[in-house]
């Protein structure tokens, strides 16, 4: 009577473009796109690769790589209208956040401590980063609610990862959502890990994608190293959310190829050969064997991209650099949109003690 | 002026509001056809549409989550929790997000979201369903805390509380919803936060409350009244912004105060009005100020909560023992 | 490439007892075993009926009623064996804790204000009911473990409504039985509403059982209104447990005929014709068919077990009656194994105060 | 007498309780292969195998529901929430479960769980990760509260809170983790709740903390004697029960008190000690009893910690005021 569900109605995991850079089905960006994406891939890595150095010279407190999801997190973002559809990123979508029109020296501002240079501008429909796993599922669904409500075009896109989807929030967002039938758009990226926790310790279903069903809308499963999968997937997706189709959640199967972040150490819970494995299905090797296939792309397009991210890289530090670090002021301002005169009192003691100091 | 209970006052401003701003809109279980659990918000689905008064399923977490969402979105939520022994359920999207979302995003995105909660004892409910846990709220920078205890300040508070930028949790007291009537001025009078009201004035010692306990407090001043003692009653109406000038004016005229809160004594809000006074009045005091609470234990089941709440008995012992000092 | 997973995968309703009381399949328990069934289903309505009309008398503060899901509550409880199970109940399932060991005065005594009467009896593997809606489900979870941690043979079988089945607490609590290979019964009682809440405003999943897939376990969807089926599907899932085969979902589709409690007027959300219609496919109605076809009832039969029940719940109260009211000391126990100074020093207040008054 | 950093000491308690107790467990987020974000749980799952040290997945509230079952079928579990802020997503199995299942089951069911979480700030953690927020749990009757500030006590405290028959919430100071060692006795050294701790002895004015403020008191305190004042320090230890009567002892010894915590001000523990004090000693009081906390906002990014924080200036600065008043 009681049949194991686990087999039916599983989504199979999506591919477009395999291991060696062949097509399994049709491209769903031409040439130039997919060399926009590479770029912003590349620009990911370098981030990440900068970032991790500055933290071990101390500029930098804390650092979450992105390494080895950059399909994933490009992917999907590349099938957004920034100035219609919104964003809301968990914290490791850092392109993502850029690509929707966050400008990269204000992403890096919050690294370094700029905090009054983080906020994003005005025009741009992104939240900011959020560091309590989960949280911001609900946000989104009430994001796209008020899309809704209000009859405006445009999709939200909530990224989360196979550990926040077992927070009690990704339920009670995924249902709201599946009832309003709220333009969302769930990207889960499935890493492998929270932290040490491996994703066999996180759930114990086959894959995540078929949580959907239990919310009353589609989920797919695909190859989250797979730049093609990923957009195709998340351009659909996008579309039925602004058809008024619907939520979608996509889970995106790929590996986080870093330490969680600077504090960590994977080599404490997973075996070097694990990694090596997951190595050969890098995102950006695979997107380069088919950029080279079609004859865009070669070692010196690619050291000349690199060499330009570089240098947007070192730009936007050095706007950092040219940034006021904050005085003692900024933990009250935004507390509320007046202060209240007990805590007005208290800005004004701290302000006193610092010029003191 | 008309003559409203505390339910009519709040529904008042809700559709009045409604009306003046189509951003403003009602979510929460049950608010829809139904009325919500105490029918405050009866009639509302039929008059705005299911859209803008809309039933959300059984998840507390996510009615405040997604309103703050509604917020960013350009919307003017106001979610319900059915009682407010439930906001526990919702706790990390209050104090984490709602609270903080203007800090967090640098002022960008406010968190322009009224919560509306019944809660407090004495009518017998089952468990979690009286919890005045509002001292669980009180540290939560960003987040303001409203507790009417009449008709027209629950109206005025109200309308105040939907227009007001930050987050405002909105303290609805159960107990009086339909007991009390009073007269409440016609059209919009929002009432600020930060303003305590002196409901009875008296020279020999203040009593400070909010919510229902303002109503006990009443009591208790007239059965010291009838002993000869001229006993103020202090309705706070808002914890936070706290009404520090009024406390320490109202202390400074009969030096000598008493707190009464319905919840439990350890940690309720009444330490942090002592604290506060001691404070910032320490010279005007002639005697400690004590505080009436409920006992600290859990809420007991309701055929024993007059041992549990503070009752007009312990006030007044608590009161002479502060006259006598 | 996204398609409608909402019909694949999806379970049927399981039905065997028709609503005609003709057989769709093996009869899942003999003729003794369902005549049993009805007595504790014809002791619920009439528990239902008592306790109502005490609350009108003023003498019960509320009380919810189970009317029209006995086949649910009692055809799953009677899966279970009372000396190796543990029941967790929500807080509709008076007949079940009742079968599982907890004697109908104790139950009573909580709804008549003896809280000191109300403690499960040692040896009754149940917990208290729950009225902090999905609250006992990862409680129901940690029981599970700490069975198979010891391993201890017996199943957890805990019982939520289809609106619990919206809190986080369902997803975190069904997610990590999953993981854990937990032996959890998990019975959602889908009585079609939360107070005034309709299921179909409370997800848009086509049907709850499906969410297990997402969690690795299998769910199944049962007619909650025949007998037969609940308890087919509770043997099958209570053995699967017992076998170390893991959690189970059922999910009971049936109809919460009465008002929500006695605080609720359904009329102001219902249409009388929908509970009508319900009424067709009462529960007691259709095995009163099936154990008339087999011979084994009549209307003497049914009346004599009526009188029989009602002698039982007025024995229970009678039995109450005499129990005395708690004294104010009553809030101070249980708080603590040891009272601190600090309530110790309350709880004399408490007694002289009440000992003056 | 070993000298163990805090870390080490706290797991010695966690190793010895397990050898002693088999149904003593571990379950958390990363507790077992990787130990801990912190590694106090470092080695513990390859001595006592993953079944006793159970990683398990990302939702803290089915970590305290599930420990709660946990006991109910016979554990003794020692739940980890990585860090304190995310014991909010776990908020509605706290309060309104773990603490009240002994009290609703009419002592059937005592809840014998022991809740372990990191806290505290100075170390530049990301949001949520630093946030005091133990005021938030001292307005629950049944929940015990234990904050300790050397490694002795770190040892002593746990082995109790994990015998003690009533659930605990353990708050390690994660700032003190390795940055001070200390003697801890050896072998099986339980130290009873609700004994404050006399860590500097002193006769004008006593400084009252617990956790991390300890060590801030200590240096102020020193600060202070260079000045020509004697200052005490009381470590609370535990928060709940409340060691009133040492709390008016001291008090009572130097007539003047100062509460330091890492928890915003308003509405903080600060306050309810305050309040005790002045009602239980106010005879005793030379002057009124300052607070020195954590300011009204949100917990800044780590680069601004040091402005939000109470501060060795700070601490200073109210104590002056308090000894010239
Ligand atoms: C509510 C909450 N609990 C715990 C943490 C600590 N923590 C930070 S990242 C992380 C793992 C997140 O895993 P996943 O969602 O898979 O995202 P990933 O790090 O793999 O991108 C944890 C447990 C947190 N930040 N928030
Ligand atoms: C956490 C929580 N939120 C809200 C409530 C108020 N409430 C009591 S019963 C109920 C509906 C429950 O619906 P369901 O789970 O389907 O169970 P049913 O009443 O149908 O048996 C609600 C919302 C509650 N008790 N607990
Ligand atoms: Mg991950
Ligand atoms: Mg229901």
């Amino acid at each position: 009577m009681i049949e194991d569900v686990r087999r039916p109605g599983q989504p199979a995991e999506i591919r477009l473009l395999d291991y060696d850079g062949s097509l399994l089905g049709a491209a769903p960006m031409g040439v130039e796109k997919a060399r926009q994406a590479m770029r912003l891939m590349l620009l990911s890595r370098a981030t990440d690769e900068r970032f991790i150095k500055l933290q071990r010279m101390g500029r930098v407190g804390i650092y979450g790589p992105v390494h080895g999801q950059e399909a994933s997190v490009i992917g999907s973002a590349m099938a957004l209208s920034p100035a219609r559809d919104w964003m809301v990123p968990a914290s490791r979508e850092h392109l993502a956040m850029h690509l929707h029109g966050l400008p990269l020296a204000t992403l890096y501002a919050a690294y370094l401590g700029r905090i009054d240079h983080t906020a994003v501008p005005a025009g741009v429909r992104l939240l900011p980063r959020q560091q309590a796993i989960g949280a911001q599922l609900p946000h989104a669904t009430g994001l796209a609610w008020a899309l809704k409500l209000q009859r405006l075009p445009g999709a939200v896109m909530v990224y989360f990862g196979e550990g926040a989807a077992s927070e009690g929030d990704f339920h009670e967002a995924a249902n709201l959502a599946g009832v309003i039938g709220a333009p969302l758009v769930m990207v889960l990226i499935n890493n492998q890990y929270a932290i040490s926790t491996p994703a066999h310790r996180q759930s114990a279903a086959p894959n995540l994608a078929a949580r959907a069903i239990g919310y009353g809308f589609p989920g797919v499963l695909v190859d989250g190293n797979d730049l093609f999968a990923v957009h195709a997937a998340a351009t659909e997706a996008v579309e039925r959310a602004v058809a008024g189709q619907g939520p979608t959640l996509i889970e995106c199967r790929t590996y986080r190829m870093g330490f969680h972040n600077t504090s960590d150490n994977p080599r404490e819970y997973r075996a070097d050969s694990e990694v090596e494995d997951a190595a050969e299905r890098d995102p950006i090797d695979r997107l380069r064997l088919w950029l080279t296939g079609e004859g865009a792309w070669s070692p010196q397009v690619e050291a000349e991209m690199v060499a330009q991210v570089t240098t947007e890289i070192d730009a936007a530090i050095a706007e950092v650099n040219t940034q006021a670090r904050p005085g003692a002021e900024a933990i009250f301002n935004h507390v509320y949109a007046e202060l209240p005169s007990r805590i007005e009192q208290q800005r004004r003691d701290t302000v006193a003690l610092n010029e003191d100091g | 002026m008309s003559e409203l209970s505390i339910i009519e006052a709040i529904r008042a401003a809700l559709v009045e509001e409604m009306e003046r701003d189509p951003r403003v809109m009602i979510l929460g279980m049950d608010v829809g056809r139904l009325g919500g659990v105490f029918r405050v918000t009866k009639g509302l689905a039929a008059r705005f549409g299911e859209q803008r008064v809309a039933d959300t399923p059984l998840a507390e977490a996510s009615i405040v989550g997604a309103a703050l969402g509604l917020a960013i979105g350009g919307m003017k939520p106001v979610a319900e929790i059915q009682f407010l022994g439930f906001t526990q359920q919702a706790f990390h999207q209050i104090g984490p997000q709602l609270a903080r979302y203007r800090f967090r995003s640098r002022g960008r995105y406010p968190a322009h979201v009224t919560i509306r909660a019944p809660y407090g004892g004495g009518v017998r409910t089952p468990e979690f369903h009286a919890d005045a846990i509002e001292s669980l709220f009180v540290q939560t920078p960003g987040l303001k805390i409203v507790a009417p205890a009449f008709p027209d300040d629950a109206k005025g508070l109200l309308l105040q509380a939907i227009r007001d930028p930050d987050p405002v949790l909105y303290l609805e007291p159960q107990r009086l919803y339909r007991r009390i009537r009073g007269p409440v001025p016609n059209g919009d009078h929002p009432i600020p936060f930060g303003v305590s009201r002196m409901v009875r004035q008296g020279t020999d010692l203040i009593l400070i409350a909010w919510s229902a306990a303002v109503h006990l407090c009443l009591e208790a001043a007239e059965a010291l009244a009838r002993k000869g003692a001229s006993v103020a009653v202090l309705d706070l109406r808002t914890l936070n912004p706290l009404d520090v000038d009024g406390l320490v004016a109202a202390v400074r005229d009969c030096g000598k105060a008493l707190v009464v809160h319905e919840a439990p004594l350890t940690g309720g809000f009444g330490a942090e009005i002592v604290a506060t006074l001691q404070e910032e009045a320490y010279g005007d005091l002639d005697a400690p100020i004590l505080r009436v609470g409920s006992r600290d234990t859990p809420y007991p089941p309701g055929a024993l909560e007059d041992h549990f709440l503070p009752t007009v008995a312990r006030v007044v012992a608590a009161a002479w023992a502060t006259l006598e000092y």
